[in-house]
């Protein structure tokens, strides 16, 4: 008896699933996605927060928003349209509310953040990063940019290094550039990002849509256009993930319709050294877990013994 | 005790063309549903269109069984009526507050417009013979739990936009006359309203100027059913709040329609 | 009767389907999306071709193409990938073999082309303008160049104006100019277009993406990306149509996930003044007649007599 | 007499963990395929997740029947083993080229590997005694309508990667014996085949140096089945060819692997 449990406790050994985004250690790749978990607390009736390789919370700004009307959600084949609108409480009443309860955890707290100009990142990052227990910061630059009439940050390469530098100066936290979808040549956002200092990327955000009551002949968003995720957008973002992969130096965390294991797989395969679970987490509150426990199982059939073998081990000749 | 739980169908019931009786046993143990929270319900499938949980009122949930009554609206509620017998159901709940119970000195009314039945049936039952039910649909067919309903009641009006049964009114007409006969009451009574958006607008302008009480129970649409998306807002004298956490239960006054 | 039959008429001769793109007059906004109809001969074992707004067929070259390895073909979440690598027979085979049949019919011909270069695409353009009953020229822009290291035509605004005056000077066919989503601002390309003499713009076409079997780590697809159709992209699609719409005075074509008739209305009311069917064909080889039935139902319920009355007809206040 | 038609499933019979017989009642008159041919197959369903139809090979169809042996490979047979009866599906075809028919002085061999026998059934039954029918598969429940293909057969030859019936070897190990003992004959066999790739390289293999004519049943994922999409390709000697419309059958000498 005794025998084999110590062969299964180095069955597990053996097996490394732990991953390093810059100088953050994950014990394993499973991320939450910003916005969909919350601020954690939402889902620790049915997740282990402990298992977690990370907690990405609810995007923040340097003051609360109220967010935009409603209808805020809309289901379309395979995936959700959102048009939160950012809403938030902002990044004191995080620090002060939600982070307590976080910091209970053995899993590193990652913080999304946002702002309406280049000086609001800075803000709230320089905040973030007097804090303790935050282990590394998600800059969402998939947002309306205030001084160049609301184009979004992340389509423009010169405001993303911009801004991305901006951050890169006030924080020595791991700094993720999460980035938009929504362009032309997502290789050369990513080598921007790169260029001005993050030390990791992530994509992909969700990819502009919106949806029509033809009775009504309204918009079924009250904001009219949102931002689409779940399953239908898989294949782009894992297109995406492989351009960046191939492109860049600094790791990358994969995520766009993430709803099993095998999907995270398939990300982590064209690159990903990390992925974030997203809509998934609404259709089933266990995915993490459930994602989590389907890579280790996978990786035993397969005899994998070390999560690195998967990273951008697609085969293409 | 799981807050995600999966249960068998044990009875998929068709009431009428537009209307059916799920009744469901879960597979694990379950949490006990307060009136006015609800499940957020899958199919259970693999597939991923449709994707989404649909958010719904227990008429009575217990470990034993989940009685579920649905208008088929949507894909959603489509799919679901096709569902046979043995199928299993993934279900997250119970979620969101649960309808205030009126003080002693209270007389509770209840007002339901068509399937917003379903939110109040299990309050009705628990007031037992205590409240006024004001109960109002477009036909005959849409009228349903009657003999149920009569037995909860300490008296049931019915209307029908058709007059095909009760009577040929809106709902809030009966509401209104009763009011009117009863205004030496007004600081008594406390409404509960399910309905559309129509009725529950109208019911406001009745009650604005008599200082009646009324909860609300609210509907949008639903992502994740626990407070996390912000996806369920609606607009409220304090800002926006979150119908699966906050509400779905809200004094009228609150929300900013 | 003879009452009844008389009202009955009289209701089809008050309901107008007719749209125009640029001089072409459609009896109905039902096309056909390119590469997804074959030639129209494929399909007129199933429809009545004459009932069709207009035949889009599959994209030509100059001289024939062999298109990319198999698997060409990958199922998606409410979608499918494709990488069919433009495979066609060619401008000269397609007008001596295919044209003659098609020419049987009382639809109007729309002939979709691209090239390698500039040339190729002039080239193509002026073999189609000079033949009897084609009646129209889309001209795909989302295929590599050969003369920029083989980037897409269509995702740089320069090129794409480039190209599309070019053909607009060896054709006075109505030039419809097919846009590729995967660019940043699908207005600005847009704009492009118009400026450089389109007459229409359609679109979307496929958004990149891939798919990757775990099990032997390749990608699915054998030349590894390939471009995502079907309901999953419906609405990127929209947001780009309503998008263009409010930017261009010419006629847009919405494509994209079109399924049914509700589909087809939702694209009309953002402001497609007609729309092409796409991988609907694919799910139900009768889904163009479908649509079209579907939208004289739906106007007759709704007393709309003109199908204008639709075009642009999105409440957003 | 339309090419595209619905059918009432009027049995879903599992036959054992990966295989079900599916017969359905066409719900309007079919034009009857011949061997080689397929149906593109669809859910019926208004989801759009699985999208696509999936093409099968039936065992036999006839106005009144159409009887379908699949294995449950990936979500699309997933879900059609979990259809039941009375579902309607919807259905294109028949689809695709034939296997030609051999001449009165050829001797037809007909070498099936696991489902491949679903394409080649009903063929066999066509060359009634005619045909040496080889036929393997991994384990003995993968071997199907056994009791039929020994009444087409001629002779029917069986083989088990496992040895649970039949020999324990590859069926083209039977096979190569076979042409090897009958060596004098090679120019009068004709051999079609339908199986996983790599039994159709080993057969390759086999005959290339004998001059024996086979023909091949193809498969490729395939979208529209009618020729229109290209996405089906198959390499051949003379570029791609449309395995759905040139195809599914070619001569195996066409085919580049
Ligand atoms: C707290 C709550 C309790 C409810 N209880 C019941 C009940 O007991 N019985 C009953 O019949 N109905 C109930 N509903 C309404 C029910 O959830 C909707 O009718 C159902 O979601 C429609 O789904 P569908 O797929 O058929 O419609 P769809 O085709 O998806 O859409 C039809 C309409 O339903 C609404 N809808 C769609 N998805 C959602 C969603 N995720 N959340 C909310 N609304 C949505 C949309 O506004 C849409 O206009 C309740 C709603 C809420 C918010
Ligand atoms: C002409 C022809 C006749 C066939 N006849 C039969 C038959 O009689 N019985 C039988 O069991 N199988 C038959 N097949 C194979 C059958 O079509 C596939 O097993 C089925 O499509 C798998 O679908 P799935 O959804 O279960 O698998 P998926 O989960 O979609 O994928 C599993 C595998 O199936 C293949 N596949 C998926 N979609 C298609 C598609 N549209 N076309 C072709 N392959 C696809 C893919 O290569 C994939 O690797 C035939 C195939 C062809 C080409
Ligand atoms: C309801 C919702 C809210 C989101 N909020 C944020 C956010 O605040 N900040 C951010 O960077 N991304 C946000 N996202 C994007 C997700 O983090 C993720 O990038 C995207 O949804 C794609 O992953 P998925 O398909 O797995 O959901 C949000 C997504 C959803 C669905
Ligand atoms: C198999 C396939 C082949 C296609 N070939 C072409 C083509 O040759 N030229 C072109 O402009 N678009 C081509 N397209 C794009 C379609 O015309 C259409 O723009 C796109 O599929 C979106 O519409 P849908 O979602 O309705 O399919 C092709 C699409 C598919 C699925
Ligand atoms: S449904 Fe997600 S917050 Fe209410
Ligand atoms: S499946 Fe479309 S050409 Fe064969």
């Amino acid at each position: 008896m005794s025998e084999r449990v110590t062969l299964y406790a180095s069955d597990i050994l053996l097996m490394n699933l732990s991953v390093t985004i810059g100088k953050l250690k994950l014990k394993n790749p499973v991320m939450t996605a910003s916005g969909t978990f919350g601020y954690g607390e939402e889902y620790s009736d049915f997740v282990d927060l402990n298992r977690l390789g990370a907690i990405v919370v609810k995007g923040l700004s340097l003051l609360p928003r109220e967010g935009n009307p409603p209808p805020r959600i809309v289901e379309t084949p395979a995936g959700m349209l959102n048009s939160i609108g950012l809403q938030n409480i902002g990044v004191e009443n995080f620090i002060r509310e939600k982070l307590p309860f976080l910091r209970k955890f053995d899993a590193p707290i990652i913080v999304n953040f946002f702002g309406d100009t280049i000086g609001e990142y800075e803000e709230v990052a320089r905040k973030l990063n007097d804090v303790d227990s935050i282990h590394g910061l998600e800059m969402n630059i998939s947002c309306p940019n205030k001084e160049a009439s609301w184009k979004i940050f992340g389509t423009d390469p010169e405001v993303t290094f911009r801004v991305v530098q901006a951050v890169r100066k006030v924080t020595d936290l791991p700094l993720i550039a999460k980035l938009s979808p929504n362009v032309t040549d997502i290789a050369q956002m990513a080598r921007v990002a790169e260029d001005a200092g993050a030390d990791a990327l992530s994509l992909i955000n969700t990819l502009t849509g919106m949806a029509v009551d033809i009775k009504t002949r309204r918009p079924k968003l009250g904001k009219f256009t949102g931002g689409l995720s779940g399953p239908a957008i898989k294949p782009i973002a894992l297109r995406m993930v492989w351009e960046v992969y191939k492109t860049v130096r600094i790791p990358v965390i994969g995520m766009g319709g993430i709803m099993n294991a095998n999907d995270a797989i398939e990300f982590m395969l064209v690159g990903a050294r990390a992925i974030a679970v997203g809509t998934a987490n609404f259709i089933n509150p266990l995915a993490t877990i459930d994602i989590l426990e389907g890579i280790e199982t996978f990786m035993r059939e397969n005899k994998i013994t070390d999560i690195k073998e998967l990273i951008g081990g697609l085969k293409c000749h | 005790m799981s807050k995600y739980f999966r249960a068998r169908i044990k009875e998929n019931r068709k009431l009428n063309k537009d209307h059916n009786l799920l009744i469901l046993t879960p597979l694990t143990p379950i949490k006990e549903p307060e009136p006015g929270q609800f499940y957020m319900i899958g199919m259970g499938r693999e597939e991923y269109d449709p994707l989404l949980k649909r958010p719904f009122s227990p008429l009575s949930s217990s470990p034993e069984s989940i009685q579920i009554l649905y208008r088929i609206r949507g894909r959603g509620t489509l799919i679901m009526s096709n569902m046979g017998e043995g199928s299993v159901l993934d279900i997250l709940g119970p979620l969101g507050n649960a309808y205030p119970m009126p003080a002693r000195n209270h007389i509770p009314l209840v007002i339901a417009g068509g399937i917003g039945i379903a939110s109040l049936f299990s309050l009705s039952k628990k007031l037992s013979k205590r409240a006024y039910i004001f109960y109002g649909a477009r036909k005959r067919n849409e009228l349903l739990l009657m003999d149920e309903l009569k037995n909860f009641a300490k008296e049931l009006f019915i209307s029908t936009n058709d007059g095909s049964v009760g009577e040929k009114c809106d709902i809030t007409d009966i509401l209104k006359r009763f009011l009117n006969s009863q205004s030496y009451l007004s600081d008594k009574f406390l409404l509960y309203l399910c309905g559309p958006k129509p009725m529950l607008k109208a019911i406001l302008e009745i009650i604005k100027d008599r200082k009646i009480n009324a909860y609300v129970s609210m509907e949008e649409n639903m992502a994740c059913g626990i407070g996390a998306c912000l996806g369920c807002a609606v607009k409220t004298v304090k800002g926006y709040k979150m119908v699966c956490k906050e509400g779905p239960v809200f004094p009228i006054e609150e929300i900013v329609w």
